[in-house]
């Protein structure tokens, strides 16, 4: 079959398999409904990375583009292009392991709804797919509407406890605000332009100079795709909802989801608004610079700040999707290329590390770094994997994150010369932070933290989610982390995949090969571009970095109270108050500070 | 004739917004949001939409409302409760 | 023709808002965050309108009437449905909140800080 | 953050919102004027496959996928909303009481209900050829059905409402569409293409797949609609925390629905 023709079933086969489950689901046992919900997940897997392999196999740069319905340029139409293709296949992994992972996990399904939690996931599997082979601006927006929903139940699946209900809340709130300020901008689009595809938009834009309409339908759409993102200051909802969602739901919400936000902003920049008729570089660059800078020390510094081990994490998917934003703010192919390989690696790390807190939850039914001092010496295998995913965190040569990091922070290096050092701070702390929980948690080193005065805190006791506490560890529990942190590795040292990548993100940004590619059917050469590998530079700076960690973390658990840095910390805490009339009045001002980055973008 | 009436509309969508915000009691917000779907769909016909105004019709004057009015219902129905200062609360451990 | 719709349209958006962030009730949250919906109705409707043009269903063979867009028409319609699901499923998230808590006061709520 | 903060961060950034969208609109085509290009396509498409609402057209057939997602997003919200009101380990059901109603009220509502129903199923079985369709029809019939707990009580409406059919029911409507779409991959066509005969304009059976495709909305959006409001219904009605009616930790006043209002006036 035509490869084409694949596209839209990437979508329709996890449709298909939840539908199944809830159809059949109360009568199902447990074991059958996970079968089936796996078996559908990794259905899709295989037609993502077939998709992914017609469409990234070097020589002409043809992609598949597919009509939906036949209704070539009445209909939506799907892109199949490497780096699209590419998350899909992502996206799908994912959420094979985390369906492996939670074989075991709920111990105990909600009653009578066995099939639910697998027939959610595979909806959110459909969604994130979907959003990211769209070449359709509403198109997008149903996607992104169909993340938001199904990932706000996921979040608060957990009904017996108070924490998941109020992050749920916050989540769905702010997400369902930005979805409502990125439709306002598509129908802006809509009313200058006539047209709701990528490709189409972008030429009749092209067709005048860019104005104020262009201007606000631009921040409007980017405003709801950074909420998604969680970029400063629309992140506050990521932290009180990955911290308190299911574990593997954590999974995917820090290993995809946030990423496709970012993903979102970039498509949208390059396919629509990167011609005459959008905005100009130079402004864009510094609007997404500038928030990136924000979130990702932002992020690093509340990372750093954390006790609860998935608020840790959290903080550390923020930090890093301020990295990845800076990535896409260079503009160039190899910011594209470097970045998406780092979320390849960034994926797998996170996940692991995720899936390893899970672990130390329906253990000790808390996720505590100080009420967890030194209790878990007597798991040395997750110690192990946990240790190492820090290590990949922080930009450890030769994981995949850190020949993305490597790669993302030379192409950065061109735009600012400072840059870079501020991927290596950045990493160094979270991949610090997560050493450091591991050092106390499972060797037990230093002193036992004591109470820390000042500042507001989120402390982690928390409700296993198997039925009662762990004994013997199941085996799925500790394969997953430490096969994806195996994938993470494997990523990062075959060459093919960099090659692959750098091609990917030499026609993403190929703004006029993508609209003839979609439009007119003309195979999309791919431009000259420099495929991400590895440097001296880049390996000795990802060192360097994982040597930070080491040593951060090593200095924390010896001196562990800091008053002075506490005090300092204390403002910025304080803003993450779980309030949601603050979130909601954050995300307003941000797309204020949005338009007063891009203004003169439009003169 | 077709646009004195759509200003009309519009001015009533307008005013019925604002009054569901301002109406902080939500058995009353439920009401006015009823009140708000309803010159919406009314909008909508003006607007050659009737599809459109028959689903506004549907679900925002009677479906989110009705589910408001529920969830005041369970909310409410508790036997004492705050009235305004809570209590931390029972966590069903 | 008169631009009315649109400010109106802004309007509608930023009143929600307003709500959202002035709320002291939750279900009233949710219910402000239906109302900032309606705006994007209003204003794909309105972008869609044309002056004498007639709703776009026809009783027989194709005329040259003027008719509306009837893009934005659907659109609108998905936008609805979108809206519905969001307001049930964040209000089931305020009736369980209401149990774990006790409250339904968002300056109540303390659990999730810093 | 104090709410004073909030909401001066909130008034800098409506001002930011509101200077925006005002440059928007000054550059937006007057109002009612210009034609999109994409609505003349759409209208000109849908004659071609014979289906005389076009709005139906647009949904069910040229952008059919975005449907898809639309449904799907229904489908999701109905099922995370039976996940997140399930009756969690700690609660009880407690049986209704019956209901007395006034005979008059109850051939009122019966009546109405009789009404709504057959309405709402016209307009399910329309929507190709007059406004309507699925998803309006579907949340007619399915509001209707409500009116029995109105007409009758609790349990007459638990009666004539076997949710689990409904739920059965509304993902054999999310099942019957994506089987539509695949249909036509099978028969060697794109995904979700018009595969079927078109018919005449206007007829009931004209458009090809738009009416299979409306079907299936409608069975989804029906049975989706009276699984939501019934898990509301549960709630308000039948389950019960721990320390409900037994004093518990809560002893006394109204709840926390008007507490603003309360507080206002103390």
């Amino acid at each position: 079959m035509d490869t084409a023709r694949l596209l839209p079933l990437v979508v329709a086969v996890p449709l298909l398999g939840a539908a199944v489950l809830v159809a059949t689901g109360r009568r199902l046992p447990r074991l059958v409904s996970d079968i089936v919900g796996c078996a559908f997940a990794a259905a899709t897997a295989a037609l993502a990375l077939l998709v992914l392999f017609r469409a990234g196999h070097p020589g002409p740069g043809t992609y598949p583009v597919e009509w939906v319905g036949g209704w070539r340029r009445v209909g939506i139409v799907l892109v199949g292009d490497p780096l699209g293709a590419g998350l899909a296949a992502l996206v799908s992994l994912l959420v094979v392991t985390v369906l492996v992972y939670s074989w075991r996990y709920f111990e105990e399904p909600p009653r009578r709804h066995t099939g639910s939690f697998p027939a959610l996931i595979l909806v959110f599997q459909a969604g994130m797919c979907g959003f990211a082979l769209t070449g359709d601006l509403f198109n997008a927006f149903v996607f992104f509407e169909l993340m938001g929903v199904v990932a706000y139940a996921l979040t608060g699946f957990r009904v017996e406890e108070p924490k998941p209900l109020q992050g749920a809340l916050a989540f769905g709130v702010v997400n369902s605000l930005g979805g409502y300020a990125t439709l306002l901008g598509i129908t802006l689009l809509y009313a200058r332009t006539g047209e709701l595809g990528f490709a189409q938009i972008g030429r009749r834009l092209d067709a005048d100079g860019p104005d104020g309409l262009v201007l606000a339908a631009f921040v409007l759409v980017t405003t709801g795709l950074l909420v998604k993102a969680a970029a400063v200051p629309f992140h506050f909802w990521l932290p009180d909802a990955h911290a308190v969602a299911p574990t593997p739901v954590c999974m995917l919400l820090s290993g995809v989801m946030v990423e496709l936000g970012v993903y979102g902003v970039a498509r949208v920049y390059w396919t629509v608004f990167s011609g005459p008729g959008g905005l100009s570089h130079p402004d864009v660059t510094r609007a997404l610079l500038v928030l990136g800078v924000l979130t990702t020390l932002l992020g690093a510094a509340m990372c750093w700040r954390q006790r609860h081990l998935k608020r840790l994490l959290a903080f550390s998917t923020v930090a890093h999707t301020g990295l990845f934003l800076i990535g896409v703010a260079v503009l160039t192919p190899e910011g594209i290329s470097g970045t998406a390989l780092y979320v390849l690696g960034h994926a797998g790390v996170k996940a692991a590390l995720f899936a390893c807190v899970g672990v130390l939850l329906d253990r000790y039914a808390t996720v505590d770094e100080h009420e967890l001092f030194a209790r878990a010496r007597e798991l040395p295998e997750v110690g192990v994997l946990f240790a190492v995913g820090g290590l990949a965190l922080s930009g450890l040569p030769p994981f995949a994150s850190g020949l993305g990091k490597a790669a993302a922070e030379e192409a950065a290096g061109h735009t600012a010369g400072w840059l870079p050092a501020l991927y290596v701070l950045v990493s160094a702390v979270t991949g610090g932070a997560v050493l450091r929980a591991g050092l106390r948690i499972f060797a037990g080193v230093g002193r036992r933290p004591g109470k820390e005065e000042g500042g507001p805190e989120t402390t982690g006791e928390e409700e296993p989610e198997t039925g009662g506490r762990l004994g013997r560890i199941p085996v799925p529990l500790l394969a997953v982390p430490a096969a994806l942190l195996a994938a993470s590795l494997a990523l990062g040292v075959i060459p093919a995949v960099a090659s692959a990548v750098g091609r990917a993100g030499a026609l993403f940004t190929d703004t006029g090969g993508y609209r003839r590619t979609v439009l007119d059917g003309h195979a999309a050469a791919a431009p000259a571009h420099l495929p991400p590998h590895w440097q001296l530079t880049g390996i000795l700076l990802g060192l360097l970095s994982a040597a930070l960690a080491i040593a951060l973390a090593t200095l924390a658990v010896r001196r562990p109270v800091h008053t002075g840095a506490a005090a300092l910390f204390a403002p910025v805490r304080r803003l993450q108050s779980g309030h949601i009339g603050d979130y909601v009045a954050w995300l307003v001002a941000g797309a204020a500070l949005l338009t007063v980055l891009t203004v003169p973008g439009i003169r | 004739m077709t646009d004195a009436l759509i200003v009309v509309a519009l001015l009533l969508v307008a005013g019925a917004a604002t009054a569901a915000v301002l109406n902080r009691d939500p058995v009353r917000q439920a009401l006015v949001l009823s009140f708000l779907g309803l010159s919406l769909a009314l909008l909508f016909t003006f607007l050659q939409a009737p599809d459109v105004a028959l689903s506004q019709l549907a679900v925002g004057s009677a479906v989110t409302p009705l589910m408001i009015l529920l969830t005041v219902r369970k909310v409410r129905r508790r036997p004492g409760s705050d009235d305004g200062a809570d209590k931390p609360a029972g966590r069903g451990r | 023709m008169t631009v009315l719709p649109y400010p109106v349209a802004g309007w509608i958006f930023l009143i929600g808002v307003y709500g959202l962030v002035t709320s002291r009730n939750l279900i009233h949250a949710v219910g402000c965050l239906a109302v900032t919906q309606s705006s994007t109705y209003v204003l794909l409707l309105a972008v869609g309108y044309r002056d004498g043009g007639t709703a776009p269903v026809f009783a027989d063979a194709p005329t040259d009437s003027r008719v509306v867009d009837p893009v934005v028409q659907a659109l609108a319609l998905t936008d609805i449905v979108v809206g519905a699901t969001v307001t049930a499923l964040l209000l089931a998230l305020v009736v369980q909140l209401r149990k774990r808590h006790g409250t339904v006061d968002p300056d109540a709520l303390s659990e999730l800080k810093g | 953050m104090s709410a004073r903060a909030r909401l001066w961060i909130f008034l800098v950034g409506a001002a930011g919102f509101a200077v925006l969208f005002a440059a928007a609109c000054i550059d937006l085509p007057a109002f009612g004027t210009v034609p999109h290009p994409y609505g003349v396509r759409a209208v000109r498409a849908a004659l071609s496959h014979h289906t005389s609402n076009v709005i139906a057209s647009v949904n069910f057939d040229l952008r059919a996928f975005d449907t898809l997602g639309e449904e799907t997003i229904l489908f999701s919200a109905v099922l995370g909303t039976v996940v997140l009101l399930r009756q969690a380990r700690d609660e009880h059901r407690k049986d209704p009481e019956p209901a007395v109603v006034h005979p008059r009220v109850r051939r009122f509502a019966l009546l109405t209900l009789a009404c709504a129903l057959l309405v709402g199923l016209y307009v399910i079985a329309h929507g190709q050829i007059s406004p309507g369709g699925g998803f309006q029809g579907g949340v007619v019939a399915a509001t209707a059905l409500h009116l029995l707990y109105i007409a009758a009580d609790y349990r007459a409406l638990e009666r004539v409402r076997p949710l689990t059919l409904y739920e059965i029911g509304e993902a054999a409507g999310e099942a019957a569409y994506v089987i539509t779409g695949l249909a036509a991959v099978l028969a060697g066509s794109a995904f979700l293409a018009n595969v079927l005969p078109f018919g005449t304009l206007a007829a009931l059976s004209s458009g090809g797949t738009v009416p299979v495709l409306n079907a299936a909305v409608g069975l989804e959006v029906t049975s989706g609609i009276v699984v939501l409001l019934a898990r509301f219904l549960d709630q308000a009605v039948e389950i019960e925390e721990p320390g409900e009616d037994d004093g518990g930790p809560w002893d006394s006043g109204d709840s926390g629905g008007n507490g603003d209002e309360q507080r206002e006036r103390a």
